[in-house]
């Protein structure tokens, strides 16, 4: 599956046929390819269990902690290999990952927790200060929350803190483990909005695993659909969402448009492109 | 393809029965935290009752309350009829009361079937020795629940997974086998703390679908919490909406959706 | 290639929850206990069976009545000696002074002593957990064996507090040579270990998981957290009681407070973490390797013909090593390390 | 089979390495010297160590891989009471003799009931009596005692209980006052303890500890101001690792022994002929002469005297069986001419055994630190009222007989 | 009751404290950093001192040059133990963890006895363990001036400690780490730098510990089993702070002398085992978490 055409930049992040086994015998990701060129929002989709979050968490090396191997296939970020680097390095050569389920710090308040996204950069405590409001400003719900434990706080509360904690190290790329969990519609499109807003002030590149498709296609230039640990579709974000198949399985829309949740008969009426 | 007004209250009205749980007056805090103030709403037997807000509102606090989590520091839960008087959560489950959370809270080191039969744990009746023993009764019983669990297996379509240990399922997967083990119990009020979160349309679609058919089927009252307003809309029969720790909307997703308040608190303007 | 469950369905329930589904298991339980009950008695060196197979037996048994507790039902404990010793000093004075009780109710009433503190010492799970809960249990550890110390009704006046171990006796017919004894302790460690693993695959072993894995969770779904703890204190207690009053009767010869001290505590404890924290089979493999381990590299240090105070340190470092390499390459335990082996096996030739 | 074949099983890690080392290094040391010098009349010994971690379990496990190497095991020798403990009735079915230098089961030395177990030289109880009987003749007789407060400040376990039926006896008999305090173990905080003692201002106290609390107990004396000379330790708390580490407030501090301190011939020729030549088997060897190592090499004696009398009885130059080595500890007789003939004149009290009498003296001296090196200090060897102890023995070995049915018997 | 005696007895507990306390620090350090009680500090407690006597009675070293020449030592053990046992095993189970380091203390007993032998050795500081005169005199009252200066070392060490923790990003670093393992490397703290800085800090720690210890009661194997003595102190005081080890080392020191002295003479003695231990639990009863603990968060 070659893709890159002659006239797409360069890709910033690139994953090249990765293969990810847990516990030594589990194949969860049979050789996935995908590329993030700089400056752009990829959205990578799929049902449950797809292999997005690993996918995003053999990006950032995070798949160690959870006795996962990478047996083929490498990941390349700003030119650079990076399989073999500790997060931390990643961190501070700019990308961040928001995992999927939250995984606040609960014994630090709303702030620290904030505040320990900043660990990579050494600031000043104005800088800090001037980051903290951004993403105050940001989440307002997050400023008056700001002294509570984190483990005592709402999950949407939580989902706004890991986001603004990842922004904190003011990463040049992030990766978004479904960011849109269990958080309020008009939250949603804030989240979405501070994506467009970063990529276009900043030029923050994302790779956003996301299952709210709708939402992610519309912000998203470029869109890949993983299935059972394969690549099974790939394309500009808008081609995808017009696609036929994409609008009935993932967008809910069949031919006379959305279709009331009440009114589905059937279960799994779903069509695969790979066995 | 929207179903047309008079059939749904049709079927509504044929369904719905008396007050099962009647809350009233409402109100908790955590040290200097508000998360419920005054809040009074009931629900009613075999009815999809659904809980929007925005993060923060108080809406999970409000089902740790009904299934005595939290103990409010003022109000009253009428329970069909008769006033709680210091329920704990097991009391709850006892009395018919199952849930699921909004942060799995799955039984990590388990097999998706062990998850499910322990939501059968109530209904289980021979004694530790038996068990131990595996013979006679406990044998037979656990056999009994065990075509129970896989019956619900079944209906969840999660077959393939029934003993792979949790820890290691998908987000969405969990959300699914979390939800088995709250209707393993058969309960007569189930309470969903958004359990579709994590999903696409396509499985969400499905779990509307599984939702419906538990409330159809068993009957069962469904407290439901959830952030995507087009299954809130489609499935619920009757909405509340807090904002704050208060009450700012009761009544049909049609009245909610045109309630001002709640436009401008949570839906927004679209 | 052979060891396959293709072609072996289940029509049942019952026969899905079996214990062993797949039938190669069965048969290789099944030779297991052939060679267990019939072979090793008969071929076996009295050496083997009554320095390495009956101590084996007897620490599996204490590591499946910790694994009870601290892997399946999640409370940490450093308090296993104790309950073990209480036991074995309960079994004592039952065979003392009830003359002619068999011996196996005096283990089971010794046994059943253990539960009854356990139970006392469990009560505070309830509020303390994890780290905090593990270290609360050395007051376990420490006050019973000061009791035993003290309390000189308990070693029926012994000046020194050691009391020889009264002969095993059924219906007259005694435990006495290292074949008999092994086959008793056999027997006795097999129920139990069948009767734990009924246990675990039904409600109770369900409660005790729940509990472990999400306390507050269990109660919602209607679990009783201080029922299923205690309820798990005093299993788990109870197996240690049994296994205590075997460590004394069948291996030790002698009942004294000294020999369940601490270090037999951790020393089971190792047992099911390397074996494997929640199982079965791992609270087997975790008392073979810390049974024969050592044994091993003794006998390894000696062929190597240093220096004995030399030989004595590296074993004691490579044991500590040892240790740290398999939790690296397995933090789930040889159990799991075993499990892994069998579905690569069902997978092989085929690399996945 | 060519060589005499003895078990060690040994600790050399752990709390107690300390001890171990340098009891068994003895031993061996001095086998080495037998072999040096061409066996036991042509017939050379052999060993194995294993290693216990003075854990019972372990221990266990050692002997029964021994016993059967080598054609069999025909001596063990645990320096463990919950390892001889262990194995006490497996030797008597192995015939395997074990000797227990000054520790294990005191009513043992009654060979009727215990043909297999040796509690060599001396037992706990006799030691108690012996204190009791050393601190009389200080105060200027048995009857000064009268009055006199005495604290037994003891590790409390089964070997710190051990006495009580001697020292509460003697107490009775002499009347002393006896304050029994316990410390917890291992022992490493005693503050309270010593606090007790200073407000009890005892005449005497009689340490009756083990390992890290001797040290302990030492330091916690001069802290609190406790002279050293009116402690009397064990003689499991009277070595040189016991003083070390409590560095200068040891001095002045008394212990009972059954090796008398000093140089002998014999350990220059262990230095000549066994460290020389690079045998040697303690890595440090400052530590020749050690009371750990002396006891030991006194250990080594016994038993190449055993071997040797047990060859002149079964065959001389053959390999013993563990039958025939009990017969030979159970008539030895090492007298002072024996003992001067061997270079250790002095270095412990004569010997002699009967099957009544399985630990064949009882006689222990006293001696004191003087901040580098223990002195003797009793001239002579101090016996304590061995008609109690002998009592005891009667009693609680006769107990033993009837909990195990073993008819008393002298084995042949 | 004499009320003289009851105060040595006080303040000779108060002072046994500040010596947990010493050993308690160390364990603090670890657990704070990983959520992990480490089992290995007492066997670095050992190695720690047995190293420096090593280093003055076998290569002649003075103590001043044997001191730094030790810390170097625990550095490099520090830095050893992250890369090799620690590294590999990120996000696992605590009780793994845990485990880990119970190997580790083998490993770290036997590597100090191999290189350094089996034998006692002293230890002398040149702070003298006597009565100080002028209490003497005065009240009759015997502290020892040794256990003043080692009360004065530990405060100066819990000061800083507490200080480092309190206010710098590190300390927050550590606490985030302790929480969630793989969300603090998601941000970016440099795990195994933390793990190894913090180790080779324990390291020294034990090292002042072992130093006042091994003067105290010799330098033997025995210096392993005082993490006994510091486990109820820590329970007690709560895992995670370090003000908390002094505060429980001296509840603990005090009442365990006080009941050794005043109850135990009631029931036979030597209850000092086992009285911290059920002293602490019924702490524990009351805040689970011991009195200075982080809050244990339960919430669904
Ligand atoms: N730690 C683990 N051990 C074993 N298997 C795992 C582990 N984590 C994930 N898996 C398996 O890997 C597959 C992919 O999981 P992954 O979490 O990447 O899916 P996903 O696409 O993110 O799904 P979701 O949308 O539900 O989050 C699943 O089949 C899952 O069972
Ligand atoms: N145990 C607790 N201690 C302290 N504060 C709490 C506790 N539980 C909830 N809160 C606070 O109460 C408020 C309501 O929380 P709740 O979890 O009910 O919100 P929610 O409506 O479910 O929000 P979301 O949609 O984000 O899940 C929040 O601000 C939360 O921080
Ligand atoms: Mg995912
Ligand atoms: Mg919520």
């Amino acid at each position: 599956m070659d893709t890159a055409t002659a006239a797409a930049p360069p890709p910033y992040l690139s994953v090249n046929n990765i293969e990810v086994i847990y516990d030594h015998v589990i194949l969860v990701l049979k050789g996935v390819s995908l590329q993030v060129p700089q400056g752009k929002i990829v959205a990578l989709l799929g049902a449950n269990g797809a292999g997005k979050s690993t996918t995003l968490k053999t990006i950032s090396t995070l798949l160690r902690g959870e006795r996962g191997d990478v047996t083929k296939g490498e990941v390349q970020f700003k030119g650079e290999r990076v399989d073999q680097l500790t997060p931390n390095e990643l961190v501070k050569r700019g990308l961040s990952q928001v995992m999927e389920g939250r995984h606040c710090f609960g014994h630090l308040t709303i702030e620290e927790n904030l505040l320990t996204g900043a660990y990579t950069r050494n600031l000043g405590r104005a800088e800090l200060k001037e980051s903290l409001d951004k993403v105050y400003h940001y989440f307002p719900r997050l400023k008056e929350r700001r002294a509570s434990q984190a483990g005592y706080t709402s999950g949407g509360e939580q989902q706004m803190c890991a986001i603004g904690r990842a922004l904190m190290a003011k990463p040049s790329m992030i990766l978004l483990d479904e960011p849109s969990m269990g958080i309020a519609p008009q939250i949603v499109d804030e989240i979405f909005g501070i994506v467009k807003d970063l990529n276009h002030k900043e030029n923050v590149s994302f790779l956003l695993a996301e299952q709210n498709t709708n939402v992610a296609l519309r912000y998203a230039d470029f869109g890949y659909i993983l299935e059972n640990g394969r690549v099974v579709m790939e394309g500009e974000a808008t081609e995808l969402a017009n696609n036929e198949d994409v609008k009935e399985f993932y967008l809910g829309m069949s031919g006379a448009g959305r279709k009331s949740f009440r009114d589905m008969k059937f279960y799994r009426r779903r069509k695969r492109w790979l066995a | 393809m929207q179903m047309n007004e008079p059939d749904a209250l049709l079927r509504a009205t044929r369904r719905i029965g008396p007050v099962i749980l009647d809350l009233k007056n409402i109100s908790l805090s955590f040290g200097g935290v508000k998360a419920l103030t005054d809040i009074s709403f009931d629900v009613r037997q075999h009815e999809i009752r659904a809980i929007i807000g925005p993060n923060g509102a108080g809406k999970s606090s409000m089902l740790n309350v009904i299934n005595g989590v939290y103990r409010p520091q003022q109000g009253a839960i009428i329970h069909k009829g008769q006033q709680r008087k210091g329920m704990d959560c097991y009391g709850a489950a006892k009395s018919g009361i199952a849930r699921t959370f909004q942060n799995i809270a799955l039984f990590k080191g388990m097999t998706v079937l062990d998850n499910i039969m322990t939501g059968r744990n109530l209904k289980m009746k021979s004694n530790f020795l038996m068990q131990a023993l595996y013979w006679g009764p406990a044998r037979r019983e656990e056999i009994a629940h065990r075509v129970k669990a896989e019956e619900i297996i079944d209906f969840l379509e999660i077959q393939a997974i029934r003993k792979t240990p949790v820890g290691r399922l998908p987000y969405g997967l969990q959300k699914r086998v979390e939800l088995g083990r709250a209707l393993a119990a058969e309960p007569e009020i189930l309470l969903l703390d958004e359990p579709m979160a994590g999903m696409n349309v396509e499985e969400k679609q499905d779990m509307c679908r599984f939702i419906l058919d538990v409330n159809d089927q068993f009957g069962t009252t469904i407290v439901l919490i959830e952030h995507d307003m087009g299954v809130v809309m489609d499935i619920s029969d009757r909405v509340v909406v807090l904002d704050y720790g208060k009450k700012i909307g009761d009544g049909t997703p049609d009245e909610v959706r045109s309630n001002q308040d709640v436009i401008n608190a949570y839906l927004g303007t679209h | 290639m052979f060891y396959r469950e293709a072609g072996q369905f289940k029509t049942s329930y019952q026969a899905d929850g079996q214990i062993f589904p797949i039938r190669q298991d069965r048969l290789a339980l099944g030779a297991t206990l052939i060679v267990a009950v019939v072979a090793l008695p008969l071929l076996a060196s009295p050496y083997m069976l009554s320095a390495i197979l009956i101590p084996f037996l007897i620490f599996a048994l204490a590591a499946l009545g910790l694994n009870i507790l601290t892997g399946y039902a999640g409370q940490l404990s450093l308090g296993t000696a104790a309950f073990m010793a209480v036991g074995a000093f309960a079994s004592y004075n039952f065979i003392l002074r009830i003359p002619g009780i068999p011996v196996l109710l005096a283990f089971v009433l010794g046994g059943l002593c253990a539960a009854m503190v356990g139970i006392a010492f469990g009560l505070p799970s309830l509020r303390i957990r994890g780290f905090y809960l593990a270290a609360s249990t050395l007051a376990t550890q420490f006050f019973v064996v000061w009791c035993l110390t003290k309390i000189g009704w308990l070693t029926n006046y012994s000046s020194s507090g050691v009391i020889t171990a009264q002969k095993m006796e059924i219906l007259g017919y005694a435990f006495d040579t290292p074949a008999r004894k092994y086959l008793l302790v056999l027997f006795v460690v097999a129920i139990m270990a069948l009767l734990a693993k009924n246990m675990v695959r039904s409600n109770v072993g369900r409660s005790w998981m729940a509990i472990r894995d999400m306390d507050v969770a269990a109660e919602v779904i209607g679990f009783r957290p201080l029922r299923t703890k205690l309820m798990a204190f005093a299993v788990s207690s109870f197996y240690c009681g049994v296994a205590g009053a075997l460590y004394a009767f069948a291996y030790l010869g002698t009942v004294e407070p000294e020999a369940y001290n601490l270090d037999l505590s951790f020393r089971i404890l190792f047992m099911i973490i390397i074996g494997g924290v929640g199982s079965i089979l791992g609270s087997f493999l975790g008392s073979a390797f810390i049974v024969l381990l050592p044994v091993f590299l003794n006998i390894l240090a000696h062929g190597l013909g240093l220096p004995t105070s030399v030989a004595s340190n590296l074993e004691l470092m490579v044991f500590g090593a040892l240790i740290i390499f398999f939790l690296i390459v397995e933090p789930h335990g040889l159990a799991r390390l075993w499990q892994i082996g069998k579905e690569k096996l069902r997978l092989w030739p085929f690399p996945h | 089979q060519t060589e005499q074949f003895i078990a060690l099983p040994s600790y050399r890690v752990g709390p107690y390495a300390a001890g171990g080392s340098g009891f068994y290094g003895g031993i061996i040391d001095y086998f080495n010297l037998v072999n040096a010098n061409g066996g036991i009349n042509g017939t050379k010994i052999s060993w194995e160590e294993c290693e216990t971690e003075y854990n019972p379990s372990r221990g266990i496990e050692c002997y029964e891989r021994l016993k059967t190497k080598n054609g069999g095991a025909t001596l063990v020798e645990p320096l463990s009471t919950g390892i001889a403990y262990g194995i006490l009735d497996r030797v008597a079915k192995d015939k395997v003799p074990m000797t227990t230098l000054g520790y294990g089961r005191s009513d043992a030395a009654n060979g009727k009931v215990f043909p297999y177990v040796f509690p060599l030289i001396t037992s706990y109880w006799n030691q108690a009596a012996a204190m009791i009987k050393y601190l009389g003749d200080k105060n200027g007789g048995m009857a000064k005692l009268k009055g006199k407060k005495i604290v037994h400040l003891y590790h409390d376990s089964a070997f710190g209980k051990e006495p009580l039926p001697v020292l509460e006896e003697l107490a009775k008999q002499h009347g002393f006052e006896l304050i029994k305090i316990a410390v917890a173990p291992p022992g490493s905080e005693q503050q309270s303890q010593w606090l007790q003692i200073r407000q009890a201002n005892p005449d005497h106290v009689i340490l009756w500890g083990w390992g890290v609390m001797n040290s302990v107990a030492i330091k916690t004396a001069q802290r609190n101001g406790f002279p050293r000379e009116k402690m009397l330790g064990v003689w499991w708390a009277g070595s040189e690792e016991d003083t070390i580490a409590s560095g200068d407030a040891a001095k002045g501090y008394t212990s009972m022994t059954f090796n008398t301190p000093g140089n002998y011939p014999l350990l220059d020729e262990l230095r000549k002929k066994v460290y020389a030549a690079g045998k040697g088997n303690l890595a440090d060897q400052s530590r020749i002469g050690s009371v750990y190592h002396m006891r030991g090499v006194t250990a080594g004696i016994l038993y190449a005297e055993a071997i040797r009398h047990a060859q002149e009885k079964f065959g001389k130059g053959k390999v013993m069986t563990g039958d025939q080595i009990r017969w030979g500890l159970e008539n030895m007789d090492i007298d002072e001419a024996r003992q001067k003939a061997l270079g250790a004149l002095g270095m412990f009290p004569p010997v002699k055994t009967t099957c009544d009498d399985h630990e064949g003296s009882g006689a222990v001296k006293v001696q004191q630190w003087d901040g580098k090196k223990w002195v003797a200090i009793t001239p002579n060897w101090v016996v304590g009222d061995k008609a109690l102890t002998r009592k005891l023995v009667e009693e609680s070995s006769a107990k033993y007989a009837a909990e195990k049915g073993i008819t008393p018997a002298c084995a042949k | 009751m004499n009320i003289s005696f009851f105060f040595e007895v006080l303040i000779g507990g108060l002072l046994s404290g500040v010596m947990y306390a010493l050993v308690a620090i160390g364990f603090v350090l670890i657990y704070k950093a990983s959520g992990v009680f480490n089992f290995a500090q007492g066997a670095m407690v050992f190695f720690a001192a047995l190293t420096c006597v090593g280093l003055m009675d076998k290569f002649g070293f003075s103590l001043w040059l044997a001191i730094p020449a030790t810390v170097v030592a625990m550095i490099i053990l520090g830095l050893l133990i992250e890369r090799v046992v620690l590294r590999p095993l990120v996000n696992q189970p605590e009780i793994t963890l845990f485990m880990a380091t119970i190997g580790l203390a083998f490993f770290i007993e036997g590597l100090a006895q191999l290189m350094w032998g089996s034998q006692v050795h002293r230890l002398e500081l040149p702070i003298e363990d006597v009565p100080l005169q002028f209490l003497l005199d005065k009240f009759n009252i015997i502290v020892s001036q040794f256990d003043v200066t080692a009360a004065m070392v530990c405060g100066v060490m819990v000061l800083v400690l507490s200080l480092v923790f309190s206010k710098t990003k590190v300390g927050r670093a550590l606490r985030a780490v302790a929480d969630d393992h793989q969300a603090a490397l998601a941000v970016g703290i440099p795990l195994q730098r933390i793990w190894g800085i913090l180790w080779a800090v324990a390291g020294m720690v034990a090292l002042v510990a072992g130093l006042l210890w091994g003067a105290r009661n010799g330098v033997q194997f025995a210096l392993t089993f005082i993490a006994l003595k510091a486990l109820p102190v820590l329970i007690l005081g709560g895992f995670t702070s370090v003000p908390g080890a002094i505060v429980g080392g001296l509840i603990i020191g005090a009442s365990e002398k006080l009941a050794e002295v005043y109850i135990g003479p009631m029931v036979g003695g030597g209850i000092e085992g086992w009285f911290p231990y059920v002293l602490a639990l019924l702490f524990l009863l009351v805040r689970p978490e011991g009195l200075f603990g982080e809050k244990i968060i339960r919430r669904i």
